[in-house]
């Protein structure tokens, strides 16, 4: 690597004496069809190509982290699921990690299962409908999208069956989850993640092998392994850029080092590396639910002490694999009920910082699907 | 009085009313331009209002969701609600915009859209205008759509619109390329710009003339250029190519929503946004009744002879409900392909007119000419038929080959360890 | 954990806060030891994972101590307060961490050294840190407000801001809100304090 | 062969575009109203307020008026008055009982945290009005549910509520926990 940091490359426009054109400037968003939420581009076109790009974005900013620190621990459990409104169950575990991290709390064996259950179940529907997603952009007319989204409803139905909610699950709790499974719960569980793989056959066989996506992902937005590490990029970005991180791994929070999955790694980090990475996560998730589902222990799920607690002055950073890539929390206490600190350290609000190196050069309709395929939640990156 | 015959109802019911007209030449020639024009303007629209009902139903049924069946039965009053939702509308002009252009793109795109309707056969003796030279005729005025869509984007004032507009005249231009040679084919077989004769080249005149009823009916079919070698080749390339013609997906890049919001209709609303909405789907029967007649053989189909005649020209289905059938099937299709496919970028789409589709449009005429002087038995092409198929196939994987390069491929995935 | 002592060796301004785990890096040095951790092959310290302001106010702590005499005397312990930066780094390379460094500046000015230049990952959560407290990053190559309109002029994650007076009506108001609401709208009496 | 990946994917979406017409799970769209709604046993919405007895619903409510639901509802959504009697003194009863519901998150906070089981998950859901502030506004009187409507939404919930109240009355005299920090 580099002794300085990878600085954003310059795009040269042809200037001939003969030829002399405008740069045209165009605000993509807040209001745009693809623009994932209310995020704003300012993009400067050289015909239809990406000479300079700016993220703007805050306008969904609720400054999150002030209602935090002026809110007891579990007041903010509740906030964090409308952080990345995709993956309430893996903000939840992210924030009870970092809290049991800080208090030294334990968690019961059977609530770890269901954290893993959840957060996998998670990434399965996440992943699914940001390829979804991702097809949108690239002009499909929703097609690959309401499958995904047909397939995700049977997760959100098991969400709600053991949370109450759909997507605002605020299901964990410090020291375990809230509530144990229904009688049932675990058996639906298991049908909906054995059907899940032929769901996956299907949507690999429309979109893997469709010439269109094939050229249209393939060497764009490419994003190179140096730059990737260098600007904090994490989760399936990163591994696409053919980086082998993934916190499951490396941190093996919860009981992640009790199941066998691989991690899949791309090789050229483009467009193309992202979109199968995902597939493949995916694939690895159902093996992952698979053996959870057949090893789940009887037991309590939460520790009854860790109700109403109010810790020691200290400090911890938890951090876990969400399906956007490094879901941080970096808590302080001084020994109040209320946290001193509360910060979130937000996957796609960090991936966002490559997005004007992925996008320069390259067409605006490239533009688009480099912003899809980073997979950002407005939700998170405004917070 | 000759015995009825139901393919030759409406143009007898015609020229009887013309008849009281005999007296006054001038008046005659008037009621003869209503009585084919009216028509043409009433059916299309009844025919655009289905297309967008088919159009949601078949999208939704794709996408696995019901579709609209809130109004009426399965929902089959809802053009009739999009209808009327869209007069209701705000006509918003944006203020900077440049009015005139702005308020006469659409009606610019409408008239030629409904005016090339005029050269199709509809049916035998059903040409609103007959023309020496239709084939001509309609690529002429089907290219000043491309006017009107730049009209629409650059009097905007709206740079999604520009960019629309810009995308619009590169794409239209270019794909204009393949779509007129792979016409070109058709029209050197027959020897002649005149739709009724392309439509009467594509009929084995001996077979229908038979009394058979099985060679009768076979005689419709058979003679259909998509059978031959250039004919198939040339219909798929006609048909991609008119896709982007008609700006339907997947080369909709001048309305690409997901990248320039709606491209040159960012701007348009109510009245204005409703006559864009039906000029594109009335040049999009059109475009497909063109190459149903050039290419599926126009108003024939399975037909026979109505029992009571004799003559060999009478039919006991109308030609017309053939041409609507193909015309819809085709329709169909595009719908089916929308369902499906992302939409290609906008150098891929130069690169795939250009290096793919114009190639393989010239080869196919040279394939063409092969096939029209290579030797026959007994009038089959024994000669032509596969070693223009095998031309055809091998010069498609070729220019593919040469054309897919070793950028893209399928990708090996590997495991961290 | 990691071994932090041959950092404290060969940086000697560095300091460890142990309750914390973290090293206390001075301004003038912070670019010289996140490079060093960044390269040095024992620790390859390459992603910085987290980058987090932090406002500490001034503590004022009234004890009484019985004096000798019988008389109580007050004792006042004053704690300063402090503006840090805190960042967590990790190494993707040696697949370890986290190293906690901290830079600790005044309320007042809180100027520090940005990180930027080391590490690309730090600079929109810089930009943020600047943004929400006021925290100046030297360095920085793009120092602007990143979450809140560029009009905007106060700091909202500090402890001592003032909420601006925009409130909006809500049935419900009780206690501070009720008091803001009374201020805002003089005239109106809310439906609860009828009921009440 | 160029266009394979293409035809295979249409082949796809023909087989969804049939299969729709046969197989339910392809069509998995309900139709609402007609066909039902979606909430089932576990849906959660909106908080209300139970009471025991049918006759007497602000008799036998079990909320006390204690306030730890006010406390640490996260959105500060619920504000509570303690009822006062003729001398003066606090009778173990909200006087005004508001939820703010335009506010209210349904997170289920206020429930973990009462002592007394009295606030219990809804899950009506057809809640929308045309007025913004006082419609949104659910007071003492809307929020009163009998504990027979609670065991009709979430009978298994309300099955362990009841167990629990039957043994917590075995019990002497229940002291009301303090509220926790």
């Amino acid at each position: 690597m580099s002794t300085e940091t990878i600085a954003p490359r310059e795009y040269q426009i042809y200037s001939g004496d003969d030829l002399r054109t405008n740069v045209l400037e165009i605000s993509m968003g807040p209001q745009h069809p693809s623009t994932h939420g209310v995020f704003r581009m300012d993009v400067s076109l050289d015909g239809e190509t990406v000479v300079k790009l700016k993220p703007v974005f805050g306008y969904l900013h609720r400054n999150h982290e002030k209602i935090a620190e002026t809110t007891s621990y579990l007041g903010s459990m509740p906030y964090t699921d409308r952080l990345d409104y995709f993956c309430s169950m893996t903000n939840n575990w992210a924030y009870a990690l970092a809290v049991e991290k800080m208090a030294g709390l334990a968690v019961p064996e059977r609530a770890e299962y269901i954290r893993v259950i959840m957060a996998e179940l998670t990434r399965l529907q996440n992943h699914a409908s940001l390829v979804g997603f991702l097809t949108n952009d690239l002009g499909a007319s929703g097609t690959p999208l309401l499958y995904a989204i047909r397939e995700r409803e049977h997760i959100l139905d098991l969400f709600e069956w053991a949370s109450g909610a759909r997507m605002m699950c605020n299901y964990m709790r410090f020291g375990g989850v809230r509530n144990d499974l229904p009688s049932g719960w675990l058996a639906q569980c298991k049908k909906v993640v054995d059907d899940f793989p032929a769901f996956m056959d299907e949507f690999e066989t429309l979109l893997t092998g469709n010439e269109i996506i094939l050229s249209r992902c393939q060497n764009v937005g490419v994003l190179p392994r140096d730059l990737a590490i260098n600007a904090s990029i994490t989760g399936p970005c990163l591994r696409a850029s053919g980086v082998d991180y993934d916190l499951r791994k490396v941190d093996k929070y919860g009981i992640y080092d009790r199941f066998d999955f691989k991690v899949p790694l791309g090789s050229v980090g483009d467009c193309y590396d992202r979109f199968m990475i995902r597939l493949l996560e995916m694939r690895e998730s159902v093996k992952i639910l698979k053996q959870a589902l057949a090893t789940i222990p009887e037991g309590p799920v939460n520790d009854s002490k860790a109700r109403n607690f109010r810790p020691k002055p200290a400090e911890a950073y938890g951090r876990i694999e969400g399906p956007k890539g490094e879901l941080g929390f970096y808590l302080v206490s001084d020994g109040t009920p209320k946290p001193h600190r509360y910060h979130v350290r937000p996957p796609s609000f960090i991936n966002l910082t490559v997005l004007e190196d992925m996008c320069l050069g390259q067409k605006i309709a490239d533009a688009v699907i480099v912003l899809g395929s980073i997979d950002i939640v407005l939700g998170e990156v405004d917070r | 009085m000759t015995p009825i015959n139901p393919d030759q109802l409406i143009v007898q019911l015609t020229q009887w009313a013309l008849s009281f007209l005999d007296s006054y030449p001038l008046v005659a020639v008037l009621v003869a331009i209503l009585l084919s024009t009216v028509p043409l303007i009433a059916v299309f629209p009844g025919c655009f209002a289905i297309t967008t009902w088919l159009e949601r139903k078949g999208l939704a049924r794709i996408q696995n969701r019901i579709g609209p069946n809130r109004t009426g039965p399965l929902g089959i009053l809802q053009p009739a609600a999009d209808g009327i939702k869209m007069l209701l509308k705000e006509d918003i002009v944006p203020k900077t915009s440049d009015r005139l252009a702005h308020f006469l793109a659409p009606v610019v795109l409408m008239v030629p859209a409904f005016t090339i309707l005029s050269v199709l056969p509809f049916n035998r003796n059903m040409i609103p205008a007959a023309v020496d030279t239709g084939v001509i005729l309609f690529f002429a005025l089907g290219s000043v759509s491309t006017l009107a869509v730049f009209m629409a984007g650059w009097s905007s004032r709206n740079k999604y619109s520009l960019l629309g507009g810009m995308r619009a005249i590169a794409q239209m231009v270019s794909y204009e390329l393949p779509l007129v040679l792979s016409g070109v084919t058709v029209i050197m077989m027959t020897g002649s710009l005149d739709t009724t004769k392309i439509v009467a080249q594509q009929q084995l005149s001996e077979w229908i003339q038979s009394s058979n009823a099985g060679l009768q009916c076979l005689g419709q079919i058979i003679g259909w250029n998509v059978f031959t070698p250039w004919g198939f080749a040339g219909f798929l390339i006609f048909f991609v190519a008119s896709l982007a013609e008609i700006n339907r997906c997947p080369f909709d890049l001048p309305e690409a929503d997901s990248e320039i919001v709606a491209g040159h209709l960012t701007e348009y609303s109510g009245f204005k946004y409703a006559l864009f909405f039906m000029s594109e789907y009335v040049s999009a029967f059109a475009i497909n009744g063109l190459s149903t007649t050039l290419f599926l053989g126009g108003w024939s189909g399975p037909n026979i002879r109505p029992p009571w005649s004799d003559d060999p020209n009478a039919l006991l289905i109308p030609g017309f409900v053939w041409f609507f059938a193909k015309m819809f099937a085709l329709m169909l299709v595009m719908i089916w392909i929308r369902g499906t496919l992302p939409r290609l970028r906008v150098d891929h789409l130069m690169g795939f007119a250009w290096k793919f589709l114009l190639p393989l449009a010239i080869m196919n005429i040279f394939v063409g000419g092969f096939y029209y002087y290579a030797p026959r038995w007994h009038g089959i092409p024994v000669v032509g038929w596969p070693i223009g198929f095998l031309v055809m196939y091998l010069s498609y994987e070729c220019i593919g080959r040469l054309n897919r390069g070793p950028k893209t491929a399928q990708r090996v995935y590997h495991y961290a360890s | 954990m990691i071994d932090l002592a041959p950092i404290l060796a060969k940086f000697p301004p560095v300091k460890h806060d142990a309750a914390a785990n973290a090293l206390i890096v001075p301004q003038a040095l912070a670019l010289e030891v996140a490079k060093w951790l960044r390269d040095d092959p024992a620790y390859r310290m390459d992603y910085a994972s987290n980058v987090a302001g932090v406002d500490t106010l001034p503590v004022e702590k009234k004890t009484k101590v019985k004096q000798p005499d019988g008389t109580d005397k007050e004792i006042v312990t004053k704690k300063p307060g402090s503006m840090e930066v805190v960042y967590h780094l990790y190494s993707m390379a040696l697949k370890h961490g986290p190293i906690t460094i901290k830079q600790v500046t005044t309320r007042e000015n809180p100027v520090v050294t940005s990180l930027t230049p080391i590490y690309r990952g730090a600079e929109f959560q810089e930009r943020e840190a600047f943004d929400l407290y006021g925290i100046q990053f030297e360095g920085h190559p793009d120092l602007r407000r990143i979450l809140m309109w560029d009009e905007f002029k106060d700091f909202p994650m500090r402890k001592d801001y003032v909420e601006p007076d925009d409130y909006e009506y809500e049935p419900t108001p009780h206690d501070a809100v009720l008091a803001k609401a009374k201020a805002h709208y003089p005239k109106a009496s809310t439906s609860t304090e009828a009921a009440s | 062969m160029l266009g394979i990946g293409i035809l295979k994917g249409m082949v796809v979406t023909a087989k969804n575009f049939f299969g729709s017409f046969v197989n339910k799970r392809l069509l998995p769209t309900i139709q609402y109203p007609e066909a039902g709604n979606s909430v089932t046993l576990f849906s959660r919405n909106i908080p209300f307020l139970v009471y025991d007895n049918d006759e007497d619903p602000l008799g036998t409510m079990r909320c006390v008026a204690c306030k730890i639901c006010e406390k640490e509802c996260p959105p500060q959504c619920i504000y509570i008055v303690m009822e006062k009697d003729a001398n003066g003194k606090p009778a173990k009863r909200p006087k005004v009982f508001d939820i703010d519901i335009s506010v209210c998150m349904g997170c289920q906070i206020c429930v973990e945290v009462c002592p007394f089981e009295s606030i219990k998950m809804d899950s009506t859901f057809e809640l929308s009005t045309p007025d913004r502030f006082e419609g949104l506004l659910l007071k003492r009187e809307h929020l009163l549910k009998s504990n027979t409507y609670f065991h009709k939404i979430h009978p298994d919930e309300a099955q362990e509520v009841d167990d629990r109240l039957a043994a917590k009355q075995k019990k002497p005299a229940p002291t009301p926990s303090t509220p926790a920090a």
